[in-house]
């Protein structure tokens, strides 16, 4: 596996809600080679205060060599990013890790919560250009409220998925958990693709058990390097010990880790 | 990843006890992994030395998750000595590592005297490693670590029981949790350290005021990163005068200047820690700017930086 | 400068050996003068304590120019306790702090045993001042400071000689250079301390690799600001667990955030440093801070907050 | 005196050479209270690094309660201010130290080198409005090369001023040290004003010594908190001990400090 890093320029700046932003990046080294479900490990800025870089899932990848990433307000790093305008240069590591299995074996269902809808586009993408390609494959998408979820929505459904929505707030779709809506597929299909908080990636995970399908979760962890190097990252394992996240995920399948965390 | 001056034709080479390194900039124990995780971003070749991750007798699978925090400028971590213990280290880890010009030094831990006598027998009876570096000074984990590192008696045994095991150059890794660095400095090379390296990591707290725990699993982590550098290049100006052995300086170091301050300082060589995760071309960057300066400022070597502080 | 919450009615009160406060958020001393440089921005009024610059017994010019270097999220300062003896003190400063109703605690420090308690009996005999803390830990002069703040043996004489000469609460301010600082903090509650305050600066150092000179005139220096936080909690941490007298944190402290990590890892009060230099309404944000958390968690005082750490 | 904490809004950001920019900042509580030669700490961005306030003397004020720094590109500080776009908030203290005196007792020069030019304009403005209106009172002013003086030069002159320059290339008037101008004019004057490098200001205090005239200089020393707080920017007084330089200056009468530094 090859990792390149890249000082990326920003192309455009997409606000969907206050706190959520959408970067278009200009990185065409790392673009080429990213898979669906890696992520790049971003530099803030110049200074020593953040310190360390920050994980963001590949969210789509273009033909002109640029990428996007789409995050959330969450603390400083972050703040910073948001601020960027188009022009801005931001040090990029990627692509890392392990990403997505690209063979379902059949029907699939993504699921997708605040923005562990990230990564699903890129997969969804992808999907669109391979075998899988038929139209109206469910998706699942929830998040607090509709602000963040309308334009993702829409642009699913532009790459011919079928989308379900759930918010916590019913401002959009069905109010209440994203898992809810997992029921009534959960028997026409194969495979779930999840990634969103860790009690929703649970749920689902038990879920697909129960009902003998196959369930790839995206991981978060805390990361210092995103090369297998600091060991920083890890997540209980079944059996002893533990997954290194940024190396051995973060996509993982859902039995390959302890849920009671 | 050329080196941006390759026209200079600068000495860059330094000695630590028998072993010569190409250039005076090694990679910090637990930073670079086993050395190839960061091979398509850093030329291996071009390193001074690279240390690997602390290595056990038995493999460990170190601390529960929360086990890294970022800080003011630095950030703490609780890894818990994981590793692949030495036996798999030298049939996976080694063999790879091999393939370069760069001489490995293995960086030991252990939880008894015996444990440290054990592995220095075992890495003496294997090609390809360049020298030891003994961990006296890991303060993850509750037994071992902090005692021998911390106590210069205590320091001195470890380090004549690795002694005696290896014909290897030993480097006796410092903590710098202590009183008087200078006296446990004193206590190893008497004892037969071939050089030392300090700092390890400062042992520090965070806690999230939200769930009200500790942000470690493991409660107390190490310190490491640009904050604490002003400690560590303290610690090696005053231990650089009280040995008479090589002083490794490590600590925050990541750029250049970084470098040349521990250099000046009286260290023979440098390590880069927490540098390698924020920005993993730091260690090239700081070979070709100390070969940039050395040339520029018309010295025959770059020795001739070691310990020119004016004070 | 109003309090942004003034119509909370949050018991703030915290109690340190015999004084009472009116809320945990002190200054630390060296940090805010002697009070009135910051009487513009702060209201003194809204603090818990005030502690004055370290005072000897005679007037103190301090080091040589540079004193002050900017660090990665810190700065090293070597002012050499430049301070305008203890005399000029009660005459020319003091009268101003009586205006108001904030306690004043004076920070004392020596190079004898005897400048101690003779600075300790002086200040007896002055109204107006609440306690005395002892700097038995700064580490700009060479004699005194160092010695006394390292040595559990000296750190208790010193405490005790303080102790005979004043009825005042006597905090002891510890020093974080120490291989174990809950030896010390036991050793100086032994020998009568009322409290005892931590952490002093880290000693560090800085070298300007243009002039190859150490940055700072007196070469070596403390370390304050964000950058020692995480070695300023866990000391608080293991002291607070040590002893029965009650713990003031210091070190790296500039947020409400910040304060909180204190207080639930035991501190009993807090002292603000270095931020009173980069934000000097820091303390004052952080008095409001504290009264909205207790606040909106329902807690019945302030104190509720202390030692609430889950491990 | 009372200093006020304000966060200010940039309103104009000017760039002198690509190394010097002048930020013109709404403060109205520090404009008000500002007099030449005092300066202002600023905090140059949200962040832990760099930690501590810049101390920027005051360039300018303007009626509409705004005033202006004048400051170089030296270190990661002043980096980050020189990428600061009008709109963006600067937190400033001020107005901070003791000014210049601004009774000269007769005929007086200012001489300024590089930045040391920024508290001169104050002062110069200032001297508009006072008794000492008279037109063609000589500046002199000195830098490596005409590009950054060429602007301020012009300014001086606006004011009524007779400005001569120097300059280390000669691409604008004298050739050589600013210092080298005073000679001809020292015997015409009371009062000598001087702010530049601490060789620079040796040498006009020298000359102005043995001219038995009057000198006040504008020094720099490192600074923490310029409140007299810290006791971080002492400067070596005459007749032992130490000025500290943002409370008993920036601004001290020649005499006062010993220039063997
Ligand atoms: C593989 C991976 C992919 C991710 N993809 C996305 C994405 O596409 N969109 C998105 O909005 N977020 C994503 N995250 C989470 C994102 O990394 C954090 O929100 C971000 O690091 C917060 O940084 P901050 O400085 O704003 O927060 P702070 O709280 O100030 O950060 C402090 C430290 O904690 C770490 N941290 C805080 N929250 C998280 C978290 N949830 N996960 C990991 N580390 C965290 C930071 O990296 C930093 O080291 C991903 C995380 C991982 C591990
Ligand atoms: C009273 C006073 C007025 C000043 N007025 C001006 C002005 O009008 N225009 C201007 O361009 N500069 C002025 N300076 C100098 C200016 O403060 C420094 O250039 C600036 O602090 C450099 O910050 P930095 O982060 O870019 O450099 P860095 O070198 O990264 O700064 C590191 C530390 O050193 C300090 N420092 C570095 N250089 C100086 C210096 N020359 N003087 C004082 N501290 C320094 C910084 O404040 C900081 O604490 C003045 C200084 C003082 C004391
Ligand atoms: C994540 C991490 C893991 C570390 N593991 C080890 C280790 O296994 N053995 C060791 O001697 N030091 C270890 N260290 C300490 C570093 O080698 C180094 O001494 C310390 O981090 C200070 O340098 P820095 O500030 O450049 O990081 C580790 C440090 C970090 C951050
Ligand atoms: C400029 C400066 C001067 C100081 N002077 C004293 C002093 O006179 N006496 C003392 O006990 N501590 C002194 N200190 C230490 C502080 O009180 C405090 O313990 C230390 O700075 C750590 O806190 P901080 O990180 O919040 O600054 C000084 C610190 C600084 C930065
Ligand atoms: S983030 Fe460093 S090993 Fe995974
Ligand atoms: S800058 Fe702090 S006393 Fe002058």
């Amino acid at each position: 596996m090859t990792e390149f890093q890249e000082k990326s320029t920003i192309t455009l700046r997409e606000t969907l809600t206050p706190e959520v932003i959408r970067l278009t990046l200009k990185a065409p080294k790392i673009a080429a080679a990213a898979k669906p479900g890696q992520f790049v490990m971003a530099r803030t800025g110049e200074g020593l205060d953040p310190l360390l870089r920050r994980p963001f899932s590949i969210h789509r990848v273009h033909s002109d060599g640029t990428l996007a990433i789409l995050f959330k307000i969450i603390g400083k790093g972050t703040r910073l990013m948001a601020e960027m305008n188009p022009g801005t240069a931001l040090s990029l590591i990627g692509p890392l890790g392990k990403g997505f299995n690209l063979d379902p074996q059949g029907p699939f269902c993504m699921i997708g919560g605040g923005m562990g809808i990230a990564p699903l586009y890129f997969l969804a993408q992808t999907f669109r250009q391979s075998e899988y390609r038929e139209n109206n494959q469910p998706v699942l998408l929830g998040s607090q409220t509709q602000a963040e979820l309308l334009l993702l929505a829409e642009e699913f459904s532009e790459l011919g998925y079928s989308v379900l929505t759930a918010t916590d707030d019913g401002t959009l779709g069905h109010q209440g958990f994203v898992t809810e809506l997992l029921d009534e597929i959960l028997r026409k299909i194969k495979q779930v693709y999840v990634c969103g908080p860790i009690p929703m990636m649970r749920t689902v995970a038990l879920k697909c058990r129960d009902a003998g399908i196959a369930c790839q979760v995206s991981l978060e962890t805390h990361m210092a390097c995103g090369l297998g190097a600091c060991l920083g990252c890890t997540f209980p394992a079944t059996g002893g010990g533990y997954k290194h996240v940024c190396k051995d995920g973060p996509v993982l399948s859902a039995d390959e880790v302890i849920w009671t965390l | 990843m050329d080196p941006i001056n390759t026209n200079h034709s600068v000495d860059m080479r330094v000695t630590i006890g028998d072993l010569q390194l190409g250039n005076p900039v090694m990679t910090a124990s637990g930073t670079f992994g086993y050395g190839r995780e960061f091979a398509s971003l850093v030329d291996l070749n071009r390193l001074g030395a690279i240390i690997v991750k602390g290595i056990s007798q038995e493999p460990r699978p170190g601390n529960p998750p929360p086990r890294i925090i970022e800080t003011a400028c630095g950030m703490l971590n609780a890894i818990g000595l994981e590793n692949v213990g030495v036996e798999r280290f030298i049939t996976d880890k080694l063999p790879y590592l091999q393939q370069f010009d760069t001489p490995v030094i293995v960086n030991v831990l252990g939880e008894s005297i015996d444990d440290y006598a054990n592995l220095a027998a075992r890495l003496e009876r294997v090609e390809g490693i360049a020298a030891v570096e003994v961990n006296i000074s890991c303060p993850n984990v509750r037994k071992g670590g902090v005692a021998f590192g911390t106590d210069a008696t205590m320091a001195a045994a470890v380090t004549s029981a690795v002694r005696q095991q290896t014909r290897l150059p030993v480097i006796v890794k410092l903590s710098p949790n202590v009183t008087d660095v200078c006296a446990i400095a004193r206590a190893v090379e008497d004892a037969g350290a071939d050089a030392v390296s300090l700092i390890n990591t400062l042992l520090g707290m965070s806690i999230d005021i939200k769930t009200r725990k500790p942000r470690l699993a493991n409660v107390v982590g190490g310190l490491s990163g640009p904050a604490i550098k002003p400690v560590a290049l303290r610690m090696v100006w005053q231990t650089a005068k009280a040995v008479a052995i090589p002083v490794i300086g490590i600590g925050g170091i990541g750029t250049t200047e970084d470098a040349l301050e521990f250099l000046m300082a009286g260290a023979t060589a440098v390590q880069v820690g927490t540098a390698n995760f924020y920005h993993p071309t730091s260690v090239m960057d700081i070979v070709d700017g100390l070969e940039q300066y050395v040339h520029e400022q018309g010295m025959a070597s770059v020795r001739a930086v070691i310990n020119s502080l004016q004070v």
